[in-house]
């Protein structure tokens, strides 16, 4: 305790120092926006003929500071003398000002979104509401001739997105048949679980552990706390953590990351407080080991060797590592239950651990470990979700063969 | 306090992003978030760092039996950060040239690429150990398995060159991996969307709080 | 002996030593283990500083400084000291009696996940997928496809029952649930062989690291 | 004395069954290491898009000019490096220019790599290859694909100086190269962003040249379109894609050696899977009877 306040409070100034010194360091410039020197050449052959048409309109279903500009092919793209290359985009803020380059689209290309930067200051700050004006340049060979001067446009910031309307609908709906299923289970309704072998066998592997005076560890994978997975693991680890403190056997927990590092001592503290066993709780067994993927294998298969824990768990985002753990862990002896929600992954932690929790199992592990009436209603709500899809699936591919573009349409996602 | 604000934290910020998906406007929200993230887990980092140095420094401390490999991590730890915070150029610490990427190169490259070689061997035990025609589904996993191995070097074919063009193992092996791989590998992803759904729900709605410790 | 040389043999050192780790754990591991993990650790922390910390917190804090110092506004990446603040209270778990501030950060970070990606697997995950799923049944002379397509939509189908949890596996929908264990394990069998060529083929890289970097065996 | 013998038999098949995996580890290493040590040309099928990239560069005409980018870094290198030095040997057998230059920072000194094992070799020995006539190392430029469109205009504004810091115009091989119009063919190796696609997208369809490339076994499938468009010439994946290279060249080199440990393993495995198997199921047997 004494080292760690230590390294605490002598830290922090040094902390600051450092900082203070390397930002000083360090050459802080702004990004610094590159002229592009146009060569013009005296040549026998005419530059390519103008595009026509030029139009400006706010681009839609965005936030602002993006305007999108159209045109029609110049004669010369593609046919007439064919020598368009390509398309320079230029902007302007008054119809006879300088006009300054925003951007290239090759041969064959309508249109171009200027996109510009949203906050002040940044060099390519496009501000909302204020009127721009844009021509198209038509270039060739060093040749180039420029289009009329396009009606001003301004860009402006929507409140809904169009394009996003199926995400909603599949929002609502999914969020309604959850609290629908948490209600009815607030009110007592028995709901039917069907078992799952990988949880069943989660108190066997504790109760294992606790004979042979082993210790358990339990692995949150690769992923950080900006993953669902890892945090269906942190509710995973906490029903777990309860079960060993009630069985009074040791968990160790090494992490990739530190934040997780954090979650999951405040996640097991929490556990053993629940089961009245706040005193067995040891942060020294919950510790960072380092954030790369392979030394933290590494890391992880020396402890496997060394402590020969009773049981493992692999449960969360896992990547390559997935067989290297699971092998060395089979090698040491252990009971191994794993899941993931990477795809690539599952197949090795089939071929190599005990029980696997595949996919949407592994989020449904916390409720069936749990038990709670009200988190059990969470995965009828899924069931149902499930329902919805698959009579979606059967309509679709009905409508497809049928050719019935309606019902096409229902799912389409603008990006 | 201490278990409130936590909770209301966790439901305003999950739904303001569940919004910003349909809300433009709120994408700036959305990327100022994403950008303090990358700022909590570079203060995390020290928090870690600490940790490592800690539990190493007491293994030496407490003249554990593995003390020396205790040590061996502190000096690793110290090689590369101090050419790395002070001796490679500032920013541009992993161009070429520097010791940083000298040190990158030549200790860090070859042990991951040696610890991820070990796959190899991995991968042929677990096939030995796990590869049993034990039932129906095994024996599918069995074949499968056995068709795409073999189908992606040059042996699935010739030991199928009998067979006419279009139906040799290298052929059956795409036909797998396009048309059955992808109706498994789609139902185990919607599942995870449900899956995925049901679990931040229950997380924004604090259904689940565990995580959030105790008192 | 020139850097590069004595680099590769330090490289090659170090590969064997992970290698014995495959007879039986040893202290020539156990030395490469531990600096493995120290060297990336420190590489982590690096990284972390001069790819996130600077950039992120402290290049956009300058920035506010400097338009308040030059134009003499409040500009808007002053709101990224709010981040930094929620940064420093996760160090306040090195002090006990404040460490439960910690629990803000936290809460933030667990809140930011759960929100981002509710939507984006709902979108990417289902309704994207379910999308590429709709296929016709039936291709006009192009048996192969009609063949493929069935065998997708009634693979997806089946393999969904499988994931159902409320309801017992039994009779016709027990029978649908097997047919989409099977398909499963396809996936698994398929994408387990599909991946061997490429963990094969980085042993190979690193067998001849050896052999011709280090030894010169192989020309 | 026949009860003795089943026992015995028994404990055999048991035996194998519980095999220490040691023994299986072993028969890994000697499987991918020995074929190593052979100069065996295994025939191996060629496809289709492989093919397209040897016969883009084939078909130039001695003195031709070749724009290399390599976009990889070491940890692509088992699969990309086979595919760098047969290019070499490809480009100097034909008396190809190669003008060499990288968008990621370690692209350059892979070629670099590339090159000292090429020149070991007797054939290109004999040509006493010139640095800045026939070969040059622009070295590395960021930017991306800004860099690509910039080229397109100028080299010399992405590359005023080569890798060693002498101005391009210096350089007698980068006279008379001002952009993609004075050279004949882009190759490119990539392990992903930016890399062939940017490639495609910024250099072919806006100024019109040709490119020929080779990708990681993972990437290649993505770029089959291209070939399949004509945008690009054709593309080589993975070691296969490597192995397939040093094939139509008829210089078995890396790419060969390590398919033929690659197959050896393979096959390696499949044997174990079957051995496991029938010792798993003549224990069943017994047991049953």
């Amino acid at each position: 305790m004494r080292i760690k306040r230590l390294f605490g409070i002598g830290f922090l100034p040094v902390f600051l120092v450092l900082c203070i010194f390397l930002f000083l360091q360090s050459d802080f410039c702004p990004a610094q926006e590159v002229g592009e020197v146009d060569i013009l050449e005296e040549s026998s052959t005419p530059p390519p003929a103008a595009p026509t048409d030029v139009k400006a309109v706010d681009t839609p279903n965005d936030n602002g500071h993006s305007i999108t500009v159209t045109w029609t092919l110049s004669v010369d793209d593609g046919a007439g003398l064919g020598n368009v290359v390509s398309y320079e985009v230029l902007r302007s803020d008054a119809p006879d000002g300088e006009f300054e380059v925003r951007g290239l689209a090759p041969a064959g290309e309508e249109s171009f979104e200027d996109k510009g930067a949203k906050e002040k200051g940044d060099a390519n700050y496009l501000p909302a509401g204020v009127d721009f004006y844009y021509k198209v340049r038509a270039k060739g060979d060093g040749l180039f001739s420029d289009s009329e001067v396009s009606a001003p446009a301004h860009a402006y910031g929507q409140w809904y997105h169009t394009g996003k309307t199926p995400v909603v609908v599949a929002v609502l709906a999914f969020s309604t048949f959850a609290l629908v299923f948490i209600t009815l289970a607030r009110k007592g309704k028995k709901l039917y679980i069907r078992p799952l072998a990988g949880i069943e066998a989660v108190d066997e592997a504790i109760g294992r552990a606790t004979e042979m005076g082993k210790p358990i560890l339990y692995i949150l994978g690769l992923g950080s706390a900006d993953m669902i997975a890892t945090i269906a693991s942190f509710t995973i680890l906490s029903r777990v953590a309860k079960k060993v403190a009630d069985y009074q056997t040791q968990i160790l927990i090494p992490c990739n990351d530190p934040i997780n590092m954090a979650v999951a001592q405040e996640t097991v503290r929490a556990a053993y407080l629940e089961a009245g066993r706040p005193d067995q709780y040891k942060e020294e067994n919950i510790y960072y080991l380092t954030s790369m993927q392979f030394a933290y294998v590494a890391g992880v298969n020396g402890i496997m060797l060394r402590e020969k824990p009773a049981t493992n768990f692999y449960l969360g985002k896992f990547y390559a590592e997935s067989l290297l753990l699971a092998e060395t862990g089979s090698l040491a002896g252990s009971i191994q239950i794993s899941g993931t929600d990477e795809i690539a992954q599952i197949p090795f932690f089939v071929a190599a651990t005990d029980y696997t929790l595949i996919g949407e199992e592994l989020y449904a592990a916390s409720a069936y470990l749990g038990k709670e009436p009200i988190l059990l209603g969470t995965l009828k709500g899924q069931d149902w979700g499930k329902a919805v899809v698959m009579i979606a699936l059967i309509l679709g591919a009905l409508a497809a063969t049928f050719n019935f573009q309606f019902f096409l349409n229902l799912f389409r996602i603008q990006l | 306090m201490r278990r409130e604000v936590p909770l209301v934290l966790t439901a305003i910020v999950g739904l303001t992003m569940i919004v910003s998906h349909f809300i433009p406007p709120f994408n700036i929200l959305k990327d100022l978030f994403e950008d303090w993230f990358f700022i909590i887990a570079a203060f995390a980092i020290y928090l870690g760092v600490l940790n490592l140095l800690r539990v190493n420094a007491d293994k030496l401390y407490k003249k554990k039996p593995d003390a020396p490999f205790g040590l061996v991590v502190i000096l690793g730890f110290l090689l590369i950060t101090i050419p790395g915070l002070f001796f490679s150029g500032g920013r541009s610490f992993s161009d070429p040239g520097t010791p940083f990427y000298y040190l990158y190169i030549h200790v860090y490259y070859p042990l991951s690429a040696t610890m991820f070689a070990l796959l190899a061997f991995f991968v042929a035990s677990a096939s030995y150990r796990a590869f049993r025609a034990r039932n129906v589904e095994a024996t599918m996993l069995l074949v499968a398995a056995f068709i795409l191995m073999l189908g992606r070097v040059p042996i699935g074919d010739w030991m199928t060159a009998w067979l006419p063009e279009g139906y040799r193992l290298g052929e059956w092996a795409d036909w797998i991996m396009d048309f059955p791989q992808t109706a498994g590998q789609k139902a185990i992803m919607i599942g995870i969307a449900l899956g995925v759904v049901s679990s931040a729900l229950r997380v924004i709605l604090g259904l689940e709080r565990a995580y959030m410790g105790g008192e | 002996m020139s850097g590069e040389v004595v680099g590769v043999w330090i490289g090659a050192i170090l590969t064997l030593g992970i290698f014995s780790f495959l007879y039986k754990d040893n202290p020539f591991y156990k030395f490469s283990e531990a600096l493995f993990v120290g060297v990336s650790a420190g590489y982590w922390f690096v990284v972390t500083f001069w790819q996130y910390f600077l950039p992120k917190l402290i290049d956009n804090l300058a920035l506010a400084y400097t338009v308040l110092a030059v134009e003499g506004r409040i500009d808007y990446h002053w709101v990224y000291i709010l981040g930094g603040g929620l940064g420093i209270l996760m160090l306040l778990r090195l002090f006990p009696s404040v460490g439960w501030l910690s629990r803000w950060s936290l809460a933030f970070i667990v809140g930011t996940t759960a929100g981002l990606q509710f939507t984006r697997y709902l979108e990417s995950n289902g309704i994207i997928q379910v999308k590429g799923t709709i296929l016709p049944l039936i291709v006009g002379g192009d048996l192969n496809t009609t063949i493929g397509n069935i065998v997708i939509v009634v693979g997806t189908f089946c393999g969904l029952i499988y994931f159902f949890f409320s309801k017992e596996h039994r009779g016709a929908f027990g029978g649908a649930a097997r047919i989409g264990v099977w398909f499963l394990m396809i996936t698994f069998g398929a994408l387990f062989g599909y991946t061997v060529m490429s963990r094969m083929s980085l042993l190979i890289g690193r067998m001849d690291y050896l052999f011709s970097n280090w030894l010169h065996l192989i020309g | 004395m026949n009860q003795e013998n089943m026992q015995e038999e028994k404990s055999f098949w048991e035996k194998l069954l519980a095999i220490d995996r040691r023994i299986i580890f072993l028969f890994i290493i000697v499987a991918i290491a020995l074929p190593l040590f052979f100069k065996v040309s295994m025939r191996i099928p060629v496809t289709p898009v492989a093919e397209g990239t040897y016969q883009a560069i084939e078909n130039l005409p001695a003195g031709s000019k070749v724009l290399a980018s390599f976009d990889y870094d070491p940890g692509s290198m088992p699969e990309l490096q086979p595919m760098a030095e047969a290019f070499f040997r490809h480009a100097f057998r034909n008396d190809l220019k190669v003008v060499i230059m990288g968008l990621w920072p370690q692209g350059p000194l892979q070629a670099n790599i590339a090159l000292e094992e090429v020149f070991q070799d007797e054939d290109v020995k004999a040509k006493n290859l010139q640095y800045g006539v026939d070969y040059v190392n622009l070295g590395f430029t960021a930017g991306n694909e800004v860099v690509i469109d910039r080229m397109g205009h100028s080299f010399e504004e992405s590359y005023p100086r080569d890798g060693q810091g002498t101005p391009l115009s210096e350089i007698p091989l980068m006279r008379g190269v001002r952009n993609y119009d004075n050279v004949d063919l882009i190759f490119n190796l990539s392990a992903g962003y930016p890399g062939t696609q940017e490639w495609v997208q910024y250099a072919v369809d806006v100024f019109h040249v040709k490119l020929a490339a080779g990708n990681t076994a993972v990437q290649a499938p993505a770029m089959y379109p291209y070939v399949q468009t004509g945008q690009l010439s054709g593309v080589l994946g993975g070691m296969k894609g490597g192995a397939e290279y040093e094939t139509l060249l008829g210089i078995p080199g890396r790419a060969v050696r390590y398919m033929f440990s690659q197959a050896i393993a393979h096959a390696v495995i499949c044997l174990f899977i079957i051995i496991g198997n029938l010792a798993f199921f003549s224990m069943r047997k017994r047991r049953a009877s």
